[in-house]
């Protein structure tokens, strides 16, 4: 029994950050109706951010929120304008060439990263990066809790803005119809941009909740761009409530499946999910067969 | 002019172990050579059927392992393995095929990124068969290069005609149908999955061949190695894209181009940087120089996002482009 | 044995019935036209019978077989061919090869495939377009490339969705022309449009359906008169006029 | 003019990080090495060649050394599958290659003349270790081993469970592999506290080490013993990421500044006064190799590669990694055989405490309880 | 009030539209008719500029719209009621009457503007909360007039608002169109239903592959032989 409650709290804890990353992939999917395989990558970067602030200037990685949301926010908006945005107006054979893109870029933010701060490991020890409290038998890692509440609100916070505000709305209608937002008066290519700001700096703040209890080096952005993949898909793409459900599906599928099957198969039970997700629930996912 | 290039071509590779003697040349070319083929393959599915596959390390590993099985549990000569790679690989591609292709465009693209880290998961896990991280390793046939070079050489020209071959008759037509608009094609009494799933297969077959020969040459390999992501299936993707997406001759002009680029980048320009350290004995230049070689991986990345906002059918698909960009081409140039 | 039939279809999408129990026969020879309001079920009707769609219950019939959840392709090689209401171009191919793709369903070798599609693309007046590619199209020759393709499997049914929306009165002439000459050749037709310029002339026999219901079927001047029809698609002024 | 001496390093990708510092110890020796006259007068030139860490860019990278710049030898070579990949073509070239980091036990057991190997192969990791549960930890009698899924965990705890088994008695109640870069281990943790094991030895790289540790603190997990399987557990990083937790934590090592070499800590000093960071098992191979080199290169009758190659056969001098000298014992031909240690975390810093006779303090046996501390 | 003069527009290197030049006045409802593919679309598309013109310039109340970006032309009150409709299909029907009313005033103004709407078209009323997506096809076009009048335009363009709509509803949109102009708001329609049309405009142009041949009164050009012959089919 306190095997199975220890590994259920594992999965919703692990499972409410899972969602944060998969928002920001969720909105940029819906908007450009690409799939942000630089996800990752971003997030490196914020971690990075992190790092600094903590390291250089002695600021507590929940402030330093305040830097690395911003921060990668701008970094999204360079992204998709520059990058991005001038890939519509050019014809090709693959409409996959915006996804190919972001895989250049996720080779350029890596490589970038390392320059700087070469390939060593690097972490943020903080006072409470290994402290617990227990309820009952089962541990709550403090960190991954905070981190959790945290990423729940910034989901509602999302939820609100997508519903209620003109802004949002727009990023909306731009995700289902661009030309005909553009007759609405959106100025879709600044929405594509400012989505994709968003996206980014949402993840970036998933990199910087992670880092207390995590650890930081240049290629640690390819496997969380593959669990972003996975979430997005699993929460049924477009949807911030999917995300959060995506990721928390996701962090107890890996929990239990390590708990039961084997922590080898911690990866595997994420994409074998992903895999009969996009068999057995195609009319789930409406868009799967329009894109 | 045109219509004797590609055998004014196969002459000069015919002829170059003969004029190159160089190992580290010749080594360069049987890359060229492999990546020719995967591309081959990769454009099947990807530029004429328009299915694009982010997963080509699982068919070229699946190649590989088959290869490096026979040799190592079977004692058979991996050479009988080249074929039988192939087989392997299509034998992945097969049931893969048949359950994902109900998926289209990016989706598919994902699932096949799912099978690629599939694949390297089970390479790994599975140590009892395939050693799990510690590879196989078997010892090398020949120590020339040259036998090793003309073997790439026939598989390459092999993959390159029968892909011309095939898009010439009535497979091609339906590919790019496919490509075009599945609902269509459909409705036109192309059976979509039965050719989506022909497209995938050659793919895989080729794929394979080029991994059991890549096992063959290095006489190693590893999960990491063979079902690498970044540096198999985006390489593919690479090769594919930069020579020119839909192209017969994309995937050699690629090839060509990817592995000269990395080779350049590796070691410097050609030890440009180095030779003009030592030159003017500055200190600058030596920076510069460790700078430009550490920096591979990054000018891929860039390589890739100038390509594909530049020249996003590739070489030979932008080639009007490009000889617009000439001032000799006369070309009329695009209108912006 | 009747030559085509749908009996009792049913198709729901989630909780909504598109197309709620529908029957009816065409014979052969004959233009059947479709008619409805928008959304009444009639491009479901020709998504259930090419079966991009499978029933939810019913059946089609042809020719005394039960094709009902063949596979599209397979309808298409029983001789069942279709345009679409919003066109499908192969839009980087030329219009030829795309007529030569769908030859392919007919022909044995690539030179017969290319006889036929130049073939039809003289009988569909389209030759002079033959070396365009398809997405440069204007639309009205886009919907002709859509019937093109569909004669070049040689079928002998042919299912026509709106081909002549957005045809301006001129074009349309022409455009009745080519579905008469269609028919003399042999073919039956089954034909969905908004304009009554169009289907009260050359449809033999008409179906009204609303709400994925039949309404009214008989000759055009039976249709165009029921009240029923009047009501839930001409309305008052059509009748007048 | 100087002599030319290929070495291959992954200087980019993800193995950059080792590679960096293999590479840095190398031109800290070579230019001891040449400031201290060099090879009989003449200069050793040291060529890097980067492999990215992968094998056919490592073939390119030896291709061209032996063909375009024709090295009198390589060394260097990292993990074991570039090592490999690499070293075939040496033989085949008949050019001597000093592997020195490269662990797979394939490596030396080819019958290959022109390939040596300074370091142990990963079967022999936890000899050191061993001899302490024979003689400390005797009330040690289950064991769960975790281990990451690559080459060295694979191989390494393998070896080792059949070696618990075979000679040591143990029951291992306990093996199970994990993906590198897991972000929670605790369910692979929970797991191993409810089957209560005496002994958690694990082979891991240095984060998922601090990982593991601090969830194991944060479960409350109290074996008698936590081991680590050299690599993650001896590492600066290790330290700094785990702070407090990492005390008395065990680990099998090849090398740390306190191993009874001579030169070893100085070696280390110097490396951080040059380069600001610590260094490693890894510099020390590397720094090690390079004397190898050069000492072979002096005794060497003529500059080619066969003479060169017959005099790394001779070879038998001490280093900072410890005695060098080509053996042939069971499969294995021209292979240095070295004892492992076991090093344990006291007070903040690594201190050697097995074998006894070159222990730097003394061990503290059982694990003391994380919540009784 | 518009103003297009002497324009021609390219698609890449393929020109559609030559010197195209014309006017809409004050409170009119004025008529683009045309074969497939002469470019009527096109017109529109470039006056709410998602097409640039290469040559010649367009005015709206004297402002040079073709210099603006598509934004940029809503706020001016010229909205474009695309062919097909165009809605956001995963919204509902007051979310996309809301996305009509992004700026200035028509933002300050959007609740009294969405009362009207509702007044106009009771039928959107009764379903405001429906996904946009499962309109019936009227439907979706009032909805898509409607998402129109929210930005509380000067002037209207439709695109072929009668395309392959059922007989009933045709009549009921162009009804509407009449409705709104009579409100005081401009129109330019484009066509295919050219009887209709000409007997409801007060002028009316005939593009013909991408030039303007003939304009007129709607009596005028129905009476036109040319007209006549191409259009009308007589
Ligand atoms: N794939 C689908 N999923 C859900 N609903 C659908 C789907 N296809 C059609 N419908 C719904 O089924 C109903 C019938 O649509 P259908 O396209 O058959 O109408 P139609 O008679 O062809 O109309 P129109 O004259 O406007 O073309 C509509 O309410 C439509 O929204
Ligand atoms: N995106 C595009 N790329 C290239 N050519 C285009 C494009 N859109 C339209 N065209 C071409 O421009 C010409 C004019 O098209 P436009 O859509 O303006 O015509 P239209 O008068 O509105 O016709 P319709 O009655 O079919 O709507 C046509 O020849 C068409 O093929
Ligand atoms: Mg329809
Ligand atoms: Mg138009």
């Amino acid at each position: 029994m306190e095997v199975f409650l220890q590994t259920l709290v594992a999965g919703i804890l692990k499972g409410g950050l899972y969602g944060l990353i998969g928002i920001g992939m969720t909105l940029i999917m819906g908007v450009m109706g690409i799939i942000n395989l630089a996800h990752g990558q971003l997030m490196m970067v914020g971690m990075y951010i992190t790092f600094v602030c903590f390291h250089y200037l002695g600021i507590d990685p929940y402030f330093a929120l305040l830097v690395s949301m911003p921060a990668l926010f701008l970094l999204g908006v360079a992204i998709q304008k520059y990058t991005l945005n001038p890939l519509i107006e050019v014809e090709s054979i693959l409409p996959e060439n915006q996804v190919l893109m972001t895989v250049g870029i996720g080779m350029v933010l890596t490589e970038v990263a390392r320059f700087i701060f070469s390939s060593d490991y690097k972490s943020v020890q903080t006072s409470y990066s290994s402290s617990s409290f227990f309820i009952g038998e089962i541990s709550f890692s403090l960190a991954l809790t905070i981190a959790f509440f945290i990423a729940v609100a910034f989901t509602l916070f999302m939820f609100w803005f997508l519903l209620r505000t003109d802004l949002g709305r727009s990023i909306r209608a731009t995700a289902q119809d661009k030309d005909a937002a553009l007759l609405m008066g959106v100025n879709a290519q600044r929405i594509t941009i400012l989505t994709f700001g968003i996206g980014s700096a949402l993840v970036a703040a998933a990199g910087t909740l992670l880092m207390p209890i995590y650890y930081l080096f240049p290629d640690i952005g390819g496997p969380f761009t593959r669990k972003a993949f996975v979430i997005t898909i699993l929460g049924g793409l477009g949807s911030t409530v999917g995300a959060i459900f995506g990721g928390l599906t996701l962090g107890l599928a890996e929990a239990f499946g390590a708990t039961y099957i084997g922590m080898a198969f911690d990866d595997m039970i994420g994409l074998v999910i992903f895999i009969l997700v996009l068999i057995f629930l195609p009319s789930g996912f409406k868009r799967i067969t329009k894109v | 002019m045109k219509r004797f290039a590609p055998f004014l071509l196969l002459v000069i590779l015919i002829l170059f172990p003969l004029l190159v003697r160089d190992d580290y040349h010749q080594h360069l070319m049987i890359l060229v050579l492999m990546w020719v083929v995967i591309g081959a393959g990769w454009n099947v599915i990807a530029g004429y059927t328009g299915q694009v596959s982010f997963g080509d390390a699982a068919f070229f590993g699946t190649g590989a392992y088959t290869a490096g099985l026979f040799a190592t549990k079977l004692s058979i000569s991996p050479w009988w393995a080249m074929a039988a790679g192939g087989v392997a690989a299509m034998a992945v591609a097969f049931p893969f095929g048949w359950i994902c292709f109900r998926l289209r465009g990016a989706y598919f693209a994902l699932a096949t990124l799912a099978l690629n880290e599939v694949m390297r998961h089970i390479a790994t896990i599975w140590e009892d068969l395939t050693g799990g991280m510690v590879g196989i390793l078997i010892i090398q046939t020949f120590v020339s290069k040259v036998p090793y070079y003309y073997i790439a050489l026939a598989l390459a020209v092999a993959a390159v005609i029968g892909v011309q071959a095939v898009m010439g008759s009535k497979w091609g037509y339906y590919f790019v149908s496919i490509r075009e608009d599945q609902d269509a094609a459909e409705s036109l009494g192309i059976d979509t999955h039965l050719y989506k799933m022909i497209s995938l297969n050659i793919a895989a077959f080729l794929t394979g061949m080029a991994g059991s020969l890549y096992m063959n040459y290095m006489g190693f390999i590893d999960p990491e190695v063979v079902f690498s992501l970044h540096d198999i299936s985006i390489m593919a993707i690479l090769v594919g894209i930069v020579g020119g997406v839909g192209t017969v001759y994309g995937p050699v002009v690629g090839a060509f181009i990817m592995v000269a680029v990395h080779e350049f980048f590796r070691t410097g320009f050609f030890g440009f940087f180095k030779g003009l350290a030592a030159l003017t004995g500055s200190q600058a230049i030596t920076t510069l120089a460790k700078y430009v070689m550490q920096a591979h991986v990054l000018g891929f990345g860039i390589l890739v996002v100038v390509v594909i906002l530049v020249l996003p059918n590739g070489i030979v698909g932008d080639w009007k482009k490009i000889t617009g960009w000439l001032p000799l081409g006369g070309g009329r140039r695009s209108a912006a | 044995m009747r030559f085509f039939e749908v009996k009792n279809l049913v198709k729901y999408f989630g909780g909504l019935a598109a197309v709620n129990d529908v029957s009816f026969e065409v014979k052969e020879g004959e233009i059947f036209g479709l008619i409805g309001p928008n959304g009444s079920g009639k491009t479901t009707i020709f998504n259930l019978i090419s079966n991009f769609h499978s029933p939810t219950s019913g059946s089609v019939l042809f020719k005394g077989r039960d094709i009902t959840g063949l596979k599209t392709h397979r309808i298409c090689k029983a001789r069942i061919a279709r345009t679409f209401q919003v066109v499908k171009p192969l839009g980087r191919m030329t219009v030829l090869d795309n007529v030569v793709a769908a030859a392919f369903s007919r022909a044995k070798t690539k030179h017969e495939a290319r006889d036929l599609a130049m073939e039809t693309l003289e009988f569909c007046g389209l030759a002079h377009r033959k070396d365009m590619l398809a997405k440069s199209l204007p639309i009205g020759e886009r919907k002709r490339l859509e019937i093109t393709r569909a004669m070049a499997t040689l079928p002998e049914l042919l299912l026509l969705d709106e081909t002549a929306a957005g045809l301006n009165p001129s074009e349309l002439v022409e455009a009745i022309d080519l579905i008469r000459k269609i028919r003399e050749k042999g073919v039956t037709i089954i034909i969905v449009e908004h304009i009554m310029k169009v289907i009260m002339t050359i449809s033999d026999r008409i179906h009204a359906i609303n709400f994925g219901r039949t309404i009214a079927e008989g000759t055009p001047g039976e249709v165009a008169n029921h009240p029923a029809v009047i009501e839930a698609y001409l309305g008052e002024a059509y009748a007048r006029g | 003019e100087g002599i030319k001496v290929g070495i291959i390093l992954p200087l980019t990708g993800k193995l950059a990080k080792f590679g960096e510092i293999e590479k840095k110890s190398f031109d800290l020796a070579f230019e001891e090495i040449n400031a201290a006259g060099g090879v009989n007068g003449k200069r050793i030139d040291p060529i890097i060649e980067d492999t990215t860490g992968k094998p056919d860019v490592g073939r390119s990278a030896i291709e061209k050394l032996i063909a375009r710049d024709k090295v009198v030898m390589v060394g260097g070579g990292y993990s074991s599958s570039v090592t490999w990949a690499t070293i075939a073509v040496a033989q085949q070239r008949k050019v001597p290659f000093l592997v020195n980091t490269g662990s797979a036990d394939k490596i030396t057991e080819q019958g290959w003349e022109y390939i040596f190997r300074l370091n142990p192969p990963v079967s022999e990791y936890p000899k050191g270790f061993a001899s302490f549960l024979q003689n400390v930890a005797t009330d040690v009698k289950t064991v769960a081993i975790l281990h990451e899924n690559t080459l060295f965990g694979q191989s390494g705890s393998k070896k080792f469970k059949k070696q618990c088994e075979k000679s040591l008695g143990l029951d291992v109640i306990m093996k199970e592999g994990y993906e590198a870069g897991a972000v929670d281990f605790k369910p692979l943790l929970v797991k191993v506290k409810s089957k209560k094991p005496d002994l958690v030895y694990m082979v891991s790289y240095i984060m998922d080490a601090a990982m593991l540790i601090r969830q194991s603190k944060e479960l409350n997990l109290n074996p008698k013993l936590f081991v680590g399987g050299a690599a993650g557990f001896t590492l600066p990083e290790f330290q700094k990421s785990t702070g407090a937790a990492g005390e008395y934590i065990f680990s099998a090592t090849l090398w740390t500044p306190s191993v009874p070499y001579p030169g070893a800590k100085r070696y280390f000093d110097k490396f951080v006064a040059r380069y600001g960071t610590p260094t490693e098992y890894h510099g020390a191979e590397a720094y090690a190799a390079a004397y190898v080199i050069a000492d072979a290169l002096k005794r060497a009758k003529s500059l080619t590669p066969r003479a060169v190659r017959d005099a790394l056969a001779e070879t038998d001098m001490m280093t900072v990694f410890g005695p060098v000298k080509f053996i042939s014992y069971g499969k294995k031909t021209q292979q240095n055989r070295l004892p492992t240690f076991l090093v344990q975390w006291l007070n903040g810093k690594l201190e050697t405490v097995w074998p006894k006779e070159v222990s730097t303090a003394k061990y503290v046996y059982p694990f003391p309880k994380w919540n009784e501390r | 009030m518009l103003e297009v003069k002497e324009i021609d527009v390219f698609y890449g290197d393929l020109q559609v539209l030559w010197d195209v030049t014309f006017e809409v006045r004050r409170r009119e409802i004025v008529v683009l008719i045309g074969a497939n593919g002469a470019g009527k679309s096109t017109t529109i598309r470039t006056i709410s500029s998602l097409l640039n013109p290469r040559r010649g310039t367009i005015l709206f109340q004297g402002e040079r719209l073709d210099l603006l970006p598509p934004h940029g032309i809503i706020e001016r009150g010229v909205v474009h009621v695309p062919e097909g409709r165009r809605l956001f299909s995963e919204m509902s029907v007051e979310e996309n009457l809301v996305m009509g009313s992004l700026y200035g005033e028509a933002k300050t103004k959007r609740r009294d503007t969405l009362r009207h709407v509702y007044e106009l078209f009771p039928r959107l009323l009764e379903r405001r909360k429906q996904m946009a997506g499962t309109l019936s096809g009227g439907e979706q076009q009032m909805l898509a007039i409607g998402r129109g009048l929210m930005s509380l335009p000067h002037l209207m363009m439709f695109d072929e608002p009668s395309l392959g709509l059922a007989p009933i509803l045709v009549q009921e949109i162009f009804g509407m169109i009449r409705r709104i102009n009579g409100e005081g708001v401009t129109i330019l329609l484009v066509e295919q239903n050219v009887h209709q049309t000409l007997a409801m405009c007060d002028r009316a142009y005939a593009l013909e592959n991408g030039r303007i041949v003939l304009s007129g009164t709607g009596e005028e050009l129905s009476a036109n032989e040319h007209v006549r012959e191409a259009y009308l089919g007589i």
